[in-house]
């Protein structure tokens, strides 16, 4: 079992002709994941790595019987790619594409919410269930199958923290990166929801960061609603206020959103959290040993 | 990206909202010339892109334009929070009855815009907001009918205005607001304060507007605006560069990516010992120009002692990175000692070719940030 | 028993002050209906009509407990009144304004929906529950209670025919008047099921008008979920196309919206359709008689 | 209200779509001097608010500035459906390879604003529509967030677009027109037909603009397009004394209290053999100058033979009404008979009223009805 992906997925790719979209759509084929359609205006008719493209996702759906979307166009048009997406039929979208407006993400999260469809990202890199699919850009070769759900705000942290699992020999059911935009698709909350309801899901993962409030409210969701054990990781304890980390929703402003307030508040419902990244697989390691 | 208070009055006034007729002077005869041809007193006003300039003396009164010519001098000589100061504003004086607050920023858990006012302006309002919230009236506004004169009502009556026009113009003042939010895809856009002044009337005696960065890229005319005298040199350099560079006190400088793992590897320093001396995200791949820009940014702050270099190799191979990094520092020559850890796909090889180069590596971010800590402390 | 309105209503009159605001107002209370509050920005903390009057209507919520707002603001404030209301916790709003933009119901539509507000006109008469409230401007004289609910897109066609029932003895149960406006809040489906459900109701009249295919989609709802017996007139046979007969909704256009189709949809399910407005309550004497 | 052609094309022309760069003319003088200026062959259009006028002979080409002159000296003086031609629009002729159809209409069952486009453009659209709605592609707009291009796009890619620089083209022009649309509020701007003209591009040859009435206050600009010259004088009357009022073929004049009574006044009329002459609702109330007025609007129809009052006394009391109609009598004094039926409250006093000025009263419609076809058939 996993969730969100896995051996039902039928991926349309949005943006597979692009330099980025390409790459990755190889890589995606490459881990075994069923990607079955590209989107690229205009070279709708063409093939590309042996997937047939065409002009529009609602096309590409219909041909194809996709069900989940990825979004690899560049910032200016991946807002309407998501509006697409979800207009289209599809019932998970999953925004790589860094960069997008906030105030374009305000119209597209009410869009996506209204039509009941899943929106991961943007700005993340996707998601990952070991042996199954791989939709996005969370490297294979990081993972392996097993008992760990992981979410998380970060990218490479990310694949940090899972590298060390995997090398202790402690699999994962899926990662699931939200991304690091100031408001993005599916929060923690979401996605620990579906962690909490999966059989195969033992133990859970939480990587978050400074700004906004989602680790203070998902600490309120474990304490009400999560019965499995959670570790976690929160980056950006020496980050000062006022100032982007990279990430776009990576900022401490107006008192909220610092690295203490989120560490107090998942430890004060019994999360673990560590110290620094590897220390996440050792604190498992030593409770499952 | 922020604006200057004379900036973001002009977008204001641009969108209906009334502003003081000042004007912006680089010099102390341009002052002058100023608060001559606005007559009666005038208010010097330091434009920097800092807060608390108020405190710090940045904000003078005037009660002729020879006065104007003298504070505009003090002014235009002072340093503010590290920041020179090249421009001041020079607004009319206001007859100031009462301060109000009104501001519109992203709220992120509502996933909305919220507008906020309260009739305690004129100070910092989040002071406000931590010690007497029930003084801030907010609405959230639904994108799909934007700012609603109901709601601009709510928050006039809200803070106790009761005259007909006063509440008239405030609800006019209110949706204008919005409107420059919305038009300028700002992440906060407030008026503090929003004052009464003698004649009765509302006027925004002070603006500050946080562009969203992202969004630029739509609006070439309000990008134009960025003051390259404000933004520090490595800043600039980063941002051409495509980097993600926030400059910290400390001595260590780091070089990672991924803005998460790069504020992990920070915390880790600290963790050890070490104090960070900057935050840098080289973003994906890691191609030798990029990584040269990166040192040279790095190496520009006098106080690095050390340099930790963390790369997770994951769809980018490990071993091509440490071959980016051989090559930049061909080129950059650093003269302080650097650390590199890289893991993930290839992290053996990669290993192999940074110790051929004479780097100190490390297999463990704990490891490395020890190194780091330790050669800093030389 | 009633729909919509009765004697747990309590009402909120938005542009209570005004000349159209305050006539009605005396009127409704006048009747019996339980009005708690007035909303005109400006004149909160007066009385008028022994009512009190508040700046806002969530003050007036807040304040009054009032459950039901009625809008008698004019068109160019009328849109903002409704979102007002909907926003402010009442559960109906009935906007008996004529004249609002259309482009401004589309958002006003979709705004009321995804609150689940109930809101029932623009350009309507609003409803009366004989004996029990009057929310709007439908004359208490024409009505008594009984057995049939009546729902109308038109008003004095509305109070002829209730008029009509009313000398014949037969009462009402609860008269819905939903306006003429080519956008409306509830339509003929969203009050069937009501009267449908509701226990006082055995008798059901619907009074339409050319244009939109309201009537049309009403005939199949009858045709699948409404055991009840129903009465229709249709105004507009001799309509010509293109022409807007009054009411902002009541056009034929593009072959659509003729009485024919209505009437032809409706008597295909079993509606007995009447030839002119007295027929109805004839019909209805002669099948209970 | 209906906008000509050449009005809705500067009105899409400010929105950014291309159109013809043809003028106005309202004399063959005019046409002349336009068609040498614009050089080359010439498409002369009356402007006209009624459709089916190129059947009608009121489009015309013309080679040189003199035929020009000669096509515009013809259309000029011809009636089309009734209505004289007072202007005609002198376009370039455009060199034509295929005709598109693009328009936004309001879509009530959905309660959105829809856009259709076809490949069958040139031809009425409601015949495509009846015939071969496959030909037809329509997407409808969700409020939130306006027309979106992945939509534009369904929309070019549907009605079988492959060319990048035509979709492109398309796509802007879609959006475009939404936007013209909403920004005037429209309840139609169709472009039929949107060509492909010899150079590729695509341009607007036609276009049709009706805005909803109840939204022109907020468009004065708009309201101000008016042609009065093409109202009938009974609608103008009508429009400015705020009463419904649609011309029809039949002898019977109507004056109702409501719309729904009104249509169904006319529908009784007609099903005991007579025919209405018009549509008129004279609204909430009765006071007597409105009445008067729409006493005079109903015989200015040279065709009535008789009239037909129908009140509904509701809030307004039957007997207040019959005053207001009896005093309106004194005042207008008409030449035909009228019949009253006025019925609800105080219904009793009010036909006692009535009968004592003379005026033929009825208790139900029906009867009112057959007393006024009886007397127009006299």
């Amino acid at each position: 079992m996993s969730i969100l992906v896995g051996n039902d997925t039928r991926l349309v790719v949005q943006g597979m002709t692009g330099r980025e979209g390409g790459f990755h759509t190889q890589q995606m084929l490459a881990y075994g994941t069923q990607v079955v359609a590209g989107v690229t205006p205009g070279r709708g008719g063409e093939v590309a790595f042996g997937v047939p493209v065409f002009n529009t996702v609602r096309e590409a759906v219909r041909e194809t019987g996709a069900n989940t979307s990825v979004i690899f166009v560049p910032a200016a048009f991946a807002a309407d790619a998501i509006l697409e997406a979800a207009d289209a039929g599809v019932r998970l979208v999953v925004a790589i594409t860094e960069g997008i407006p906030v105030l374009d993400m305000v119209r597209v999260k009410k869009f996506v919410d209204e039509r009941g469809v899943l929106l991961v990202g943007p700005n993340c890199p996707g998601l990952l269930t070991p042996g199954e699919a791989k939709v996005g850009i969370i490297p294979g070769t990081i993972a392996t199958s097993g008992p760990v759900g992981m979410v998380s705000r970060s990218g490479t942290l990310t694949y940090e923290v899972a590298y060390e699992l995997t090398r202790r020999g402690i699999g994962q059911s899926t990662i699931v990166g939200i991304g690091g935009d100031p408001i993005p698709g599916m929060n923690f909350i979401d996605v620990l929801r579906r962690f909490q309801e999966d059989p195969q899901t033992e133990i859970i993962v939480l990587i978050g960061e400074i700004g906004g409030t989602d680790e203070e409210q998902a600490a309120e969701f474990i304490r009400d609603h999560v019965t499995k054990p959670v570790y976690a990781f929160i980056a950006g304890r020496t980050a000062p206020p006022g100032k982007r980390m990279g990430h776009a929703g990576a900022i401490i402003s107006g008192g909220e959103g610092t690295a203490e307030n989120k560490i107090r508040a998942l430890e004060a419902v019994g999360v673990k959290v560590a110290s620094h990244p590897a220390e996440v697989a050792e604190l498992i390691e030593r409770d499952i040993g | 990206m922020k604006l200057h208070e004379y900036q973001s009055k002009r977008l204001f006034a641009q969108h209906g909202i009334p502003v003081p007729q000042g004007e912006v002077a680089e010099t102390p005869e341009q002052a002058r010339e100023i608060a001559a041809r606005l007559g009666g007193p005038v208010v010097v006003k330091a434009q920097v892109l800092v807060g608390g300039r108020g405190k710090a003396g940045g904000v003078k009164l005037a009660r002729t334009p020879d006065e104007a010519e003298a504070r505009a001098k003090e002014i235009l000589g002072m340093t503010i929070k590290g920041l020179p100061v090249k421009k001041v504003l020079v607004d009319p004086a206001a007859d100031i009855r009462e301060e109000l607050y009104l501001g519109a920023v992203l709220d992120r858990a509502a996933r909305r815009v919220a507008v906020m006012a309260s009739a305690a302006g004129g100070v910092d309002i989040e002071e406000v907001a931590a010690t007497t919230p029930e003084k801030i009236v907010t609405v959230r506004v639904d994108p799909l009918v934007g700012l609603a004169d109901y709601q601009a009502r709510e928050l006039a009556y809200g803070i106790g205005l009761h005259d007909k026009g006063r509440v008239r113009s405030f609800v006019h003042i209110a949706r204008a607001l919005y409107e420059a939010f919305v038009a300028s895809d700002a992440s906060l856009a407030e008026i503090n304060p929003l004052a009464v002044v003698g004649d009765g009337q509302l006027v925004a005696l002070d603006g500050k507007i946080v562009l969203d960065d992202n969004a630029l890229f739509r609006h070439p005319e309000l990008a134009d605006m960025r003051d390259e005298a404000e933004e520090a040199e490595a800043e600039r350099q980063a941002r051409v560069n495509g980097l993600s560079y926030v400059e910290l006190n400390g001595t260590i400088g780091c070089m990672v990516n991924g803005a998460g793992l790069a504020m992990a590897t920070m915390d880790v320093i600290k963790l050890f010992g070490g104090e960070p001396a900057n935050f840098l995200d080289i973003g994906g791949g890691a191609r030798a120009e990029k990584v040269a820009a990166a040192m040279r940014i790095i190496l520009s702050d006098p106080h690095v002692k050390a340099v930790l270099i963390n790369i997770f190799g994951g769809i980018t191979r490990g071993d091509e990175v440490a071959r980016g990094i051989v090559q930049a520092l061909e080129e950059v020559r650093p003269s302080v000692p650097f650390v590199a850890r890289i893991v993930g796909t290839n992290a053996e090889q990669a290993r192999e070719i940074l110790q051929a180069a004479d780097m100190v590596t490390a297999s463990t971010l704990a490891e490395a940030a020890q190194k780091a800590v330790e050669l800093a402390n030389r």
